[in-house]
Formats: structure tokens, C-alpha cells, sequence
């Protein structure tokens, strides 16, 4: 038996490192310059070392908790760098003393990194509660806001009741298979079908409550509203691409077409995600609340390319992922670099007076609506592939139903920045570093949605082997194996 | 004969959790809610996991019961907040719920009684403190760090939010 | 078979689990939400034991000690953040009202 | 190198077209003309060098590919902007950019005095532009993406002097007829598209031939034929051509005689294989060639406007490449095309040069006896005439009309009556025209002279409308194949010769024509006057078809509409809104912001997931 720890990704430890070297900066002075310098430093390396050879896995199936393949690599990648983004939003707007934030960032990061990367419950519960208590503190982070108060116990109310339910499901699945081993039970187990599909559907609620799929979504855009324009970011990005790896991760290997209640359950979550989201961010007058529908509807596009099984499925979620990341990170970053200003009416005119940062703006509203030119329709063209190819009929006529509720929110705000300037508007600002970031971000988007080929072969190449299936193929670790080989 | 602590333990925390729900007094509810784990590590030390029913005493009703305490004689309840808790308690709030809760446990109870008994011997093994020392220290160590950054994660955000209840704290329209 | 036996611990922790969610849904007082919380924890804790008890495996108390940490870190924060909401203007720490995210 | 040159020919008018507009209308006219004349010119002198190089060291593969920009490749679908450059799109290539540049250099003196040259040079160069990208194409997303490019710019042009509500609704009638067309192309496309699994038009034709047609291929190659009609004016989307003559008059010369509406032309030489392995598609072509060419010659006859006179000539001459078309002389249609670009052109700018120095009058009836007046223009116009009535040996029209009748007697004798009876009515009605805009009494005094930026074009084109046609010799003259040649390796040997008598005929008939329009309008004859009848009137008319469009389409679409004035359909699409807002609401409601609720959203969700679980 190899040591336990032989097969860790590099990033674990240098985020790990990372936040000793925060806290002890912290002990001696604090100082928010130099702890986003750490922060952003701890995690550039860590994205830098995803290239390093020590992630080949070494393929040794007894005690592996950890999986760093291609898929872990690929998310690792898109939450490092949608972290990064986070921390440079939060420059200055932190509130004080700031040097926790980074610090309560660089914890979430890390849990979303295990999370995406685990195949043991054990340690898939440690990195989504990691995540969720650092969010706790990231949440309620301002005191001046008083709403964040509000949001903050909303939130640890809700996920602690779906942590237990989460919980529950998973102690369920042990019971019936006896293996820690983070996947969806087999059906075909002694007990019958019955407890393995019990496991599953409380497995999902803990699972989708975190990813806001409707109708366990409630939370999202009162957290989203309440919580700091970073942290609705990291909320809205990076924690939802972690539990999407996840929860791919818990499919891995199970044939989701197959008539059964898990199957069942996931196409109706996604045709109500897709609906439920669009909708909601209908009548937003608040951009942030409008973006919280709108990644709810994103989760709905994901699912079906998750459901869609065969050589595009996981591939077109990781170009998804991407895309969606870029967008809205894209959008929160625009509206940092406004004041943080979330009331659409405060927008009006804006292609005016800021011309820059609205056609900024618009280039993320329109990838997220998945207008072409922008990354994002090809994105959803990519994920309309997928599904054709998998035949998936409902689920796509729902994604395109709901993309076109989608295109009149979306375009409604461009509309307003196309305004003219209203009388009473007040001059906004962001910093230096924000609009570096949507410089960064804007290009991205509209130059991965001209020249999509490079970042395709890239999902394509990462997922070749598809490892997810491989990883989902292993055999359980038998009871008594750990327990006696010492 | 040996099955009596089990039915025993079980009863007391279930009574103890159905009490804990419906008082009206939280500090009533709170002694309840330490009557539960204690409880529960009876049916631990019955299920053969010793080591863990010394945790669930010491940590559990020891430890987090304590700050559970702390906090509500901090808040400072009084006869007000009884009368409007009982007011809260109308017993037509109680049926959705009742409704919702009853489903599930329906629902898992009838999963759970298809589980035949397993292959291995029905007999109870103990398992103490040194396999689970081996398993945690051996292939899971790596859940043993990052159980020490959640507990950071907990630990900061706690810290943080803390120190803003000091002082005015009101400061706020 | 005994009465001690996993399926019976587990029977119990879904009832435990249920009377919890009963709380969760009906309580309008946060403290109790989180105490209700608290049962639910333990009842997945419980349900592990049981399980590992099944399987006569210690991977169910490894687990049951990471759901221990969780449940120690959560009510710290929780309580943190109640008593911040206690002194910040909900006193009465309702759960139904005063909320302002809503629509 | 080469393929190099091929997306650069495109980049410069598209670099002129966004430096002219991103002026903003406030670039003075000698810079405009300069950039705009100076980008294609650039771009002509390149295609030579290009089709220099092409001719001497032909590619191995027959065609030249420059792939620009791949957007997306899935497996089953892949969607790129590719350049290809083979003898078809060769000798568009030249015409666009050659003929294009003249007319640019034409436009120089035309538009000199206007306001808005820069906006007029703007629209130019980028015409020219996705007319390229049309003709370059190899892939039928870019072609589409050209296709349309085109259509948006003939209805700038057209619409160019806005001020006018009339020229305003040309262009609307233009854009709405070309749109029916294009729409149905695009559907064709897409069915192409669907067979094939690609959209690349070399493996498309590749499926396309390699299954036996169907009914699918047949859909497909007459929802292409609509797009084709549609773009080249053909009966029965042809209303649109006279009236886009609203627009400037090197803008019909460029846009509306010698390239846009020659697409339709391109289009189906290009999906040859399609169309020739459906015979009824085959005949539908030159049925549909051969009525445009008689009804717009007709309607020719009695036009009094000497630039409809100049439209109705320009569809009946793409009647008469579609007649070749149909009856499978692929190279006929394309040497037609050539010989067509120069002449009509060399005709609308003699036609515009003759307008600006008659006070902008377009009536022939008010011109008369300006051959003295401007000699120069005269010539020109003549040898355009010339070209274009097809005078025996010395003109181009002659030699490419004359494989057109040839192509016509191998399929259908019919046809080739048909095709005849067209080209005698062209030479009477193209010199009809001439009699009575040079000869006789004059009406209107000219006034100035025609520039050298206008001048040099006209001479240019007249030396190539009369010896254009020298490429393409019959056997019985002397055995010049070179267009031919050149497109043999595309469509294959060109047909052997009919019987002399038939050469003959071709060449008298057009003599006869003249002949006849000598006896009627002679400067002596009193029938110097339009004609005035009921035919005449309906003739003039286009034949009505506007009438009947009207009576047909238009009329009761908007009595539906007056009938539907509570908008029946609007409620299906306000109820949708509503349902979707109403949707909207009941989320809404849903965040209550009250955590027990949210909890219990989260709790149903749970049990039922599990009740469905545990159900069995």
C-alpha cells in the first residue's frame, strides 16, 4: 500500500501553505495589500501546478480517497482561477478588517478543490462543509450591511438541514454497500432496488441544494442579494462548478438513461431548473437576484449535457463550466466596477456614462443569453449536441424554451444601459484591478466565442479517457481490507 | 436480556428529541437536547463503537451543549418569549410539517425494512478506539487535515462574525 | 436476530431524523431551528454507527467523527451569528419575519 | 503565397468599407473616391496576379484553399469561413474586382458633388467584399454569409438617396422579394446540410452524386432555385430588378447588371451536380430562363425609362444564362455571364453618363439626337448595344449568345426557337433605344462634358464588350476555347457544335432585329411617340405582376390583417408573456424570504424524490 498521501495534487498543499502563511501575516500585522499578494500568489501556484507531472495519477485503487486526473485538473483549473477573480473584486471592498476575507477565500477554495477531486464521502463531505462554513463567514462578512446578517443565518439554516439530509443519504448508501466510495449506488445491490435509490434521492437533495437546482433553490437569490459582490460571485462560481464536479463524479458510471427514479429525478430537476431560474429572474429589478436566476437556469443546462451521455456530454459541461464562469464572473465583475450597484434602474444610461464597462457588461449578459458572437452560445450550441446526440427531446425543447424567456432579462438590462442617462444618477467607480479583471474577462469571452477550436480540444483532450468513469469503476474499498493489510 | 439497553436508550432519545421540538422554553428544550446524545451514546456503546460514544459524551454533550447553554443564557429569554413561542405553536403550524416529516419517515422506513441481515455474523464485534486510530491515521489521514481546516474555516468565520457583536452593535438603521 | 441490531439503530436514527425536520419546518425560533439541526446530525451520525456496525467496519466512527467536527464548527458559527442577530434588531430571533431578501 | 493573396483581395475593400464608415460621412469626396476606387483597383491588380499564377502553374488539386477562421468542429457538424479558388470562382473573381473597379473609378466622377460619398464608397467596397466572400466561398455558411451580405448592401444602395420616400420603398420591395428567396435558400441549404453532414461544398456535392436523387435532394435543389430566382430577378420573383433602379447609376451597373444579380447564375453553376441529376430541376431552370427572357423583352419594347429599359434588358440576358443552365451548357451560362458584366455595364454608365448631362432626365422620349452632342458616349453606348443585340463576329454578346443557342437547339429545339425569338427582340429593343436617344430632333440640351474618371471606364469596357468575346469562338469561325478550357475541368468537355445553319441563324436574326427597329424608329418615322395600347400599357407595366402580387399576396394579407385588427395571433404571443410573467410571480411568491418556507420547499422536494424512489 502506497502512502496515503502519495497521490495528493501539489495545488492541496500550496493552498494549505498558503493559509498558514496568511494567518501568520495576519498574526504579526495585518495588512490587506499584502494579504490579497498572498492570496492571489497562493492561488496562481497552485493553478500553476496543476501542469506538474505528480498529477498522473498513480493508479493504485486500495485506499484512494483523491482522483487527480484530467477532470480534477479542469475544474481545479476554472475555481482557481474564478477564486482569483473573487479576490481581485474584493480588493478594497473586503470591508475591515479585510485580511480574513482573503483568508476565508483561499479556506473555500479549498474545500471546492477537494470536492472536486474526491471519491471517498468522507472526504467529499470534508471539502463541501469547508466550503460552506468558509461561505458562513464570507456571507456575513460585512457588519454595515444589514443584510447580510439575514443572509447568513438563511444560509446556515438551509445548508445544515441539507448537510443532514445529505448525510443521511450517504450513511444510507454505506449501510446498503458498505463502501465509503463517493458514487451513486449500483441497483442491481442484494437489498433490491429501494434503499440504493433512497440513498440517491437524499444524496441529490444535499447535492442540489448546494447547486440550486429548483426546487431547492429557495436560498440562492436571498444569500446572492445579502452577501458581498465577491463573495455572490464565489456563491454563484466557484461553489457551484466544484459541486457540478462532484455531482458528475457521483453519476460517473451510472447509465443515466436508464428508466429509473434517479434518472427520472435529475431530467425533472433539470426541465425545472431551466424554467424555474429563467422565470424567477423575470421580474428581477435587482441585478444580482437577476443573476441568481440566471445560474439556476444554468445548472438546468448542465444537467442535460450531464444526462446526455457519449462522447460530448462531459465534455460540452466542462465548455460550459468554462464559459459560464467567464460570463458571470464577468457580469459581478462589471458590477463591482459600478459601485456595486445591483438596482437595474441604476444602470440606465450607462452605455453613456461608462462606456467601456457597459459594453463590458453587455458582453457577459450576451454570453450568458447565448447570443453569438460571445463564448456562451457556443457553449449551449455545444450542449444542444450533446443532447441531440443523446436524443434527449424534452430536455432540449426545455432548454430552448427557457433560453428565450432567458434572451428578454438578459437583453432588458442592455436595454436599460442603452437608455439615456437618467437626471439623478450618481457617478460610479471600481478600482484599477477590477477593471484589469473585466478587461481580462470581456476578451475572454468574446475571443473563446470566436475561435472556440483551442478550449474544445482542451476539454476534449482532459476527458479522453473519460477517468470520471474509470474512477467510478474502481473496486469499494472491502471492509475489512484497510482495517487488517496494516 | 441484552437488547434491553438498546430499546431503553432508544426510547429515551427518541422521547428526548420529540420533547425537544415541541418546548416552549428553550432552556427546557436545550436540557432536553443534552438528554439526546447522552442517550445515543448509550446505543453507541450497544452497537459496539465504544470509542465513539465516548466522543458523543464528551464532545457532544459536553462541549457543543455547553456553547448551546452559553448562548441562551446570553439571550436572556423571559416569560415573554415563552407566551410568544407558545403562540408560534398554534397546532395548525404543526401540520405541514407533520405531514412532510411523517412522508419521509414512511417512506425510509419502508425502504429500510427490505435490508435483509447482512452475510457476516449477526453477532456484534466492538470496535474500539484502535482500528478506527489505525483507519484515521492510516489511509485517511488525509481527512484527518482537512477536518483541521474545516474546523479552521469554522473557526474564523465564528471569530469573525463574533467580533462584531461587541460594542454598539446596533449600528445600523 | 437481535433487537440491537444495524437495521433497528437505523430505524431509530430515522426517526430521529424525522421528529428533527418536524422541528426544522415548524420551530419559528432560530435557536430552535438549530437545535433541530443538532438531531438531524445525530441522526446521520447514528446511521453511520449503525451502518459501520453492519459492515463491522470502523469507517462508520470515522465518518461519525467528521460529522462530530461538523456539528461543533456549525454550532459555533450558527450561535455567532444568532447572537449577532439578536443584537443587530430580532431580538425576538423570529424567523418569519423582519426579513428583508425576499422576492 | 497564393492562398495567401486570396483572403487579402477580400481584406481590402472590407478595410475601405470600415475606414469610410467609421468616418462617420465626414470624409471630403477625393479621399473617399481614392480609398474607395484606390481598395478595389488593389484588389483587382492582385486577382491578376493571382489568376496569372493560377493560369500558368495550375494547383494539383485543381483549386486553390485558404481555410480563414474554423469556429466550431464537432464531430457530425463543423462550421468555418474557407476560401477556395477554382476556374468558377476565378473568373468571378476577375469580374468582381476588374469590372468593379472600373465602375468604382466610373463612380468617382458620377458622385462627385454628393454629400454623402462616403457613405456611398462605404457601401460600395463592402458590397464588393461579400460579393467575394460569396464567390470564394467553399464552404455554404461563408456563401450565405456573402449572400446575404450582398442583399443588405443593394438595399443601402438602392435606398441611397433616402430623402425620397420611392426609392425608400424600392428598396423595401427589393429587400422583401430577395428575402422570400433567400429564406427558401437557406432552408435548402440547411437540407443540403443535414444530408451531407457538413456544410463544405465539395462534400456536400460529393453526397449529393454519390446517392441517387430523391425526393429530399429535389426539395433541396428547388428551394436553392428560389434563392437563385430571387437574387437574379427571375420570373416569379422578378418585380423587384426595375424598381431598384432607383438607386445611383453605378450602383446599377455594379450591384444590379453585372455581379449581385449574376449570383443566382453562380449559385447553381456551382451545385451543378445537384441540379444536373435532376432533370425536372433541369428543365424548371430553363423553362423558368426561357419565360423571363420573352417577358422582360417585351416588357423592354415599350419601357420609356432608359435605365428599365436597361433592367428589363438585364433580366431577360439572365434568362438567358438561366435557359443555358437548364439545358446544361454550363459554360455558355458563365461565358454569357462575362461577355453580360461587360456590356451592361459599359450600357448603364454610358446610360448614366447621358443622364447627368440631361439634367437627371431618364425619359428617352425627352433625349433625341445626342449623337452629335456627345460622340463619345454615342460609341460607347453603341458598341454596348452592339454587344448586347449580339452583332454576328465583331461583339461579345454574339459569340456567348451564340453557345447559349447551341446548348438550346441540343436539348429542345423549342428552346431554341424560344431563344431566338428573345434575341430578335433584343436587338429591336436595345436599338430602338439608341434611335431615339441619338437620332432625330433633339429635346433636352446637354450641358458639360463627361469627365476622364468617367471617360476611361467606358472606353475600357467598350474594347471588351466587342472583343470580350474572342475567348470563346464557335469551330465554324475559328477554334478559340480558352473560357472553355478553363472550365472544363469543372463541368466537364462543353458540347460539340450543331449544324452551321444554325450559326447562321443566330447571326442574321439579331440583323433582322436591327432592321426592324430602323423601319420604326428612324428618325423620319412617327412612331416616334410611346406607344400607347392596352398591351403596351400592360408590357410597360412588367406585365403586372406587381397587380397581381397585389391582387394576390398583398391585398389579402392586409384585409387579414384589417379583419385581425384585435390581433388574434398577438394573444398567442401576449398570452406566452403573460404565462411566463405569471411563472415569474409564482417564483416570486416562492421566495417568500422566510427560511421555514425555504426549508420546506427543500423538504417536499426530498420526500417526493424519495416517494418516487420507493414507489416500486
Amino acid at each position: 500500500m502506497t502512502a496515503p498521501l502519495s497521490g495528493l495534487p501539489p495545488s492541496l498543499p500550496i493552498l494549505g501553505g498558503g493559509i498558514a502563511l496568511l494567518m501568520l501575516s495576519i498574526a504579526w500585522r495585518r495588512s490587506e495589500a499584502r494579504a490579497i499578494v498572498i492570496a492571489l500568489a497562493t492561488l496562481f501556484l497552485a493553478f500553476a501546478s496543476l501542469w506538474s507531472p505528480v498529477l498522473s495519477w498513480p493508479g493504485d485503487p486500495v485506499g484512494i480517497l483523491f482522483v487527480p486526473d484530467g477532470w480534477f485538473a479542469y475544474i481545479a483549473g476554472l475555481i482557481l482561477l474564478s477564486s482569483a477573480a473573487c479576490a481581485i473584486m474584493a480588493w478594497r471592498e473586503a470591508g475591515t478588517p479585510a485580511d480574513e476575507f482573503y483568508l476565508l477565500l483561499l479556506l473555500g477554495t479549498l474545500g471546492a478543490l477537494v470536492m472536486a477531486g474526491s471519491v471517498d464521502m468522507v472526504i467529499f463531505f470534508l471539502g463541501l462543509e469547508t466550503l460552506s462554513l468558509s461561505l458562513l463567514g464570507l456571507i456575513a462578512y460585512h457588519r454595515i450591511q444589514p443584510t447580510a446578517d439575514e443572509a447568513a443565518i438563511k444560509y446556515l439554516i438551509l445548508a445544515g438541514l441539507s448537510s443532514a439530509i445529505l448525510l443521511f443519504g450517504l450513511a444510507l448508501s454505506y449501510a446498503e454497500s458498505g463502501s465509503l466510495r463517493f458514487a451513486a449506488p449500483s441497483l442491481a445491490g442484494p437489498d433490491g432496488p429501494a434503499l440504493p435509490l433512497a440513498a440517491t434521492a437524499l444524496v441529490l437533495t444535499g447535492l442540489f441544494f448546494k447547486l440550486s437546482a429548483v426546487p431547492f433553490h429557495t436560498w440562492l437569490p436571498d444569500v446572492m442579494e445579502g452577501a458581498p459582490i465577491p463573495v455572490a460571485s464565489f456563491i454563484a462560481v466557484t461553489s457551484k462548478i466544484a459541486l457540478f464536479a462532484a455531482l458528475a463524479r457521483y453519476f460517473a458510471g451510472a447509465d443515466l438513461l436508464r428508466p429509473d427514479a434517479a434518472g427520472m429525478e435529475l431530467a425533472i430537476i433539470a426541465v425545472l431548473s431551466m424554467f424555474g431560474g429563467n422565470l424567477l429572474a423575470l421580474g428581477q429589478t435587482n441585478l444580482k437576484r437577476l443573476l441568481a436566476g440566471s445560474s439556476i437556469a444554468h445548472v438546468g443546462y448542465l444537467l442535460l449535457a450531464l444526462l446526455s451521455p457519449g462522447p460530448f456530454g462531459l465534455a460540452s459541461a466542462a465548455f460550459y463550466l468554462a464559459a459560464y464562469a467567464a460570463a458571470t464572473s464577468g457580469a459581478f465583475a462589471a458590477m463591482r466596477g459600478a459601485s456595486g450597484l445591483s438596482d437595474i434602474a441604476g444602470w440606465r444610461g450607462m452605455f453613456r456614462r461608462r462606456p467601456a464597462l457597459a459594453l463590458a457588461m453587455a458582453v457577459m449578459l450576451i454570453s450568458l443569453a447565448g447570443i453569438p458572437p460571445a463564448i456562451g452560445f457556443f457553449a449551449k450550441t455545444y450542449i444542444v449536441i450533446a443532447g441531440v446526440s443523446a436524443r434527449r427531446v424534452v430536455l432540449l425543447v426545455a432548454l430552448v424554451a427557457s433560453s428565450i424567456i432567458g434572451l428578454y432579462y438578459y437583453l432588458n438590462v442592455v436595454r436599460a444601459m442603452m437608455e439615456p442617462v437618467p437626471e439623478d444618477h450618481r457617478a460610479v467607480r471600481g478600482t484599477q484591478a477590477n477593471t484589469v479583471l473585466i478587461t481580462a474577462l470581456a476578451i475572454v469571452t468574446l475571443l473563446a466565442g470566436l475561435f472556440p477550436e483551442m478550449l474544445v480540444r482542451q476539454t476534449r483532450a482532459l476527458l479522453q479517457p473519460l477517468p470520471v468513469l474509470r474512477a467510478a469503476s474502481l473496486p469499494p474499498i472491502a471492509p475489512h481490507d484497510i482495517l487488517y493489510s496494516e | 436480556m441484552s437488547d434491553l439497553p438498546f430499546i431503553l436508550f432508544s426510547l429515551v432519545a427518541a422521547w428526548a428529541a420529540i420533547m425537544v421540538v415541541t418546548r416552549a422554553v428553550a432552556v427546557h428544550a436545550l436540557l432536553y437536547l443534552v438528554v439526546v446524545p447522552l442517550s445515543l451514546a448509550g446505543v453507541f456503546f450497544t452497537l459496539g463503537a465504544p470509542f465513539a460514544a465516548m466522543l458523543e459524551v464528551i464532545i457532544y454533550a459536553g462541549a457543543v451543549m455547553v456553547l448551546f447553554v452559553f448562548v441562551v443564557m446570553m439571550l436572556n429569554l423571559g416569560r415573554s418569549d415563552r407566551d410568544r413561542e407558545r403562540h408560534w405553536m398554534a397546532p395548525a403550524v404543526w401540520i405541514g410539517p407533520a405531514l412532510l416529516s411523517g412522508l419521509l419517515l414512511i417512506a425510509l422506513c419502508i425502504t429500510l425494512r427490505t435490508i435483509p441481515p447482512t452475510a457476516a455474523s449477526d453477532a456484534m464485534v466492538p470496535i474500539g478506539p484502535q482500528s478506527v486510530g489505525l483507519l484515521l491515521y492510516g489511509p485517511y489521514v488525509l481527512s484527518v487535515e482537512l477536518a483541521s481546516f474545516l474546523l479552521l474555516a469554522g473557526l474564523v468565520s465564528a471569530f469573525h462574525i463574533g467580533r462584531n457583536i461587541r460594542g454598539t452593535g446596533t449600528g445600523e438603521p | 436476530m437481535s433487537a440491537a441490531s444495524p437495521t433497528h439503530a437505523l430505524l431509530l436514527a430515522t426517526l430521529l431524523f424525522a421528529v428533527g425536520m418536524l422541528g426544522v419546518l415548524a420551530r419559528r425560533n432560530l435557536l430552535l431551528m438549530l437545535m433541530s439541526i443538532e438531531i438531524m446530525l445525530n441522526a446521520a451520525a447514528l446511521a453511520f454507527i449503525a451502518a459501520g456496525a453492519r459492515w463491522h467496519a470502523a469507517q462508520g466512527q470515522v465518518m461519525f467523527l467528521m460529522i462530530l467536527s461538523l456539528a461543533a464548527a456549525e454550532a459555533a458559527v450558527g450561535l455567532a451569528i444568532i447572537l449577532r442577530l439578536h443584537s443587530a434588531g430580532r431580538p425576538t430571533l423570529d424567523a418569519d419575519t423582519g426579513n428583508r431578501l425576499k422576492g | 503565397m497564393n492562398a495567401l493573396l486570396l483572403p487579402l483581395i477580400v481584406a481590402c475593400p472590407l478595410l475601405a468599407a470600415g475606414v469610410l464608415f467609421l468616418s462617420a460621412g465626414r470624409m471630403p469626396p477625393l479621399p473617399s473616391c481614392v480609398i474607395g476606387a484606390g481598395s478595389v483597383g488593389l484588389s483587382a491588380l492582385m486577382a491578376a496576379v493571382l489568376a496569372i499564377g493560377f493560369l500558368r502553374t495550375p494547383p494539383p488539386t485543381g483549386a486553390l484553399h485558404a481555410t480563414l477562421w474554423s469556429w466550431m468542429q464537432v464531430e457530425g457538424f463543423s462550421a468555418r469561413i474557407a476560401f477556395m479558388l477554382d476556374p468558377l470562382s476565378l473568373v468571378m473573381m476577375l469580374i468582381v474586382t476588374g469590372v468593379g473597379f472600373l465602375i468604382l473609378l466610373y463612380a468617382c466622377g458620377y458622385m462627385h458633388d454628393d454629400p454623402d460619398i462616403a457613405r456611398f464608397f462605404g457601401c460600395m467596397t463592402l458590397f464588393v467584399a461579400a460579393m467575394l466572400v460569396l464567390v470564394f466561398s467553399s464552404d455554404l455558411l461563408s456563401l450565405y454569409i456573402g449572400w446575404e451580405g450582398v442583399g443588405i448592401c443593394s438595399y443601402l444602395l438602392i435606398s441611397f438617396w433616402h430623402a425620397d420616400t420611392a426609392n425608400v420603398t424600392a428598396a423595401r420591395k427589393a429587400f422583401i422579394v430577395t428575402r422570400i428567396g433567400d429564406a427558401a435558400m437557406l432552408c435548402g441549404l440547411l437540407l443540403l446540410a443535414t444530408r451531407a453532414g457538413t456544410l463544405d461544398v465539395a462534400s456536400v456535392l460529393q453526397t449529393v452524386t454519390a446517392r441517387p436523387a430523391d425526393l429530399q435532394a429535389a426539395i433541396a435543389a428547388f428551394l436553392l432555385l428560389g434563392g437563385a430566382v430571387a437574387k437574379s430577378a427571375q420570373v416569379p420573383l422578378q418585380t423587384w430588378l426595375p424598381d431598384a433602379m432607383a438607386g445611383p447609376t453605378p450602383v446599377s451597373a455594379l450591384i444590379h447588371a453585372a455581379t449581385m444579380v449574376t449570383a443566382g447564375v453562380y449559385l447553381i453553376a456551382r451545385l451543378h451536380p445537384l441540379f444536373a441529376s435532376l432533370p425536372v430541376a433541369m428543365t424548371a431552370v430553363a423553362l423558368i430562363g426561357l419565360i423571363t427572357l420573352l417577358l422582360a423583352a417585351g416588357s423592354a419594347l415599350v419601357q420609356t425609362d432608359i435605365k428599365r429599359i436597361l433592367a428589363y434588358s438585364t433580366m431577360s440576358q439572365i434568362g438567358y444564362m438561366f435557359l443555358a443552365l437548364g439545358t446544361g451548357a454550363w459554360q455558355a451560362a458563365i461565358f454569357h455571364l462575362v461577355t453580360h458584366a461587360f456590356f451592361k455595364a459599359l450600357l448603364f454608365m454610358a446610360a448614366g453618363a447621358i443622364i447627368l448631362r440631361v439634367h437627371h432626365r431618364q425619359d428617352i422620349y425627352q433625349m433625341g439626337g445626342l449623337a452629335h452632342a456627345m460622340p463619345g458616349v454615342f460609341a460607347a453606348f453603341l458598341a454596348g448595344s452592339a454587344a448586347l443585340a449580339g452583332l454576328p463576329l465583331l461583339t461579345a454578346g454574339f459569340y456567348s449568345k451564340e453557345m447559349i443557342l447551341q446548348g438550346a437547339w441540343h436539348a429542345d429545339p423549342m428552346l431554341w426557337a424560344g431563344a431566338l425569338l428573345g434575341a430578335f427582340a433584343t436587338a429591336i429593343y436595345i436599338f430602338r433605344c439608341v434611335f431615339i436617344v441619338f437620332f432625330g430632333p433633339r429635346h433636352t440640351e446637354p450641358h458639360g462634358r463627361t469627365g476622364a474618371t468617367m471617360a476611361i471606364p467606358l472606353v475600357c469596357l467598350a474594347v471588351l464588350a466587342l472583343t470580350g468575346g474572342w475567348m470563346g469562338m464557335p469551330d465554324a469561325i475559328a477554334p478559340v476555347h480558352l473560357l472553355s478550357h478553363l472550365l472544363s475541368p469543372l463541368f466537364g468537355a462543353s458540347m460539340p457544335e450543331g449544324p452551321h445553319w444554325l450559326l447562321w441563324a443566330g447571326s442574321l436574326v439579331p440583323l433582322a432585329g436591327i432592321g426592324v427597329a430602323w423601319m420604326l424608329w428612324q428618325p423620319r418615322t412617327r412612331t416616334r411617340t410611346p406607344p400607347e395600347n392596352a398591351l403596351a400599357r400592360v408590357a410597360r407595366a412588367g406585365w403586372d405582376f406587381d397587380t397581381l402580387y397585389d391582387v394576390l399576396i398583398v391585398r389579402p394579407f392586409t384585409t387579414l390583417g384589417q379583419l385581425n385588427q384585435s390581433d388574434i395571433c398577438d394573444r398567442l404571443s401576449d398570452a406566452t408573456a403573460a404565462t411566463a410573467r405569471a411563472g415569474g410571480r409564482m417564483l416570486g411568491r416562492m421566495q417568500s424570504g422566510q427560511v421555514r418556507r425555504y426549508a420546506g420547499w427543500i423538504a417536499a422536494g426530498t420526500v417526493v424524490a424519495l416517494c418516487l424512489g420507493v414507489r416500486p
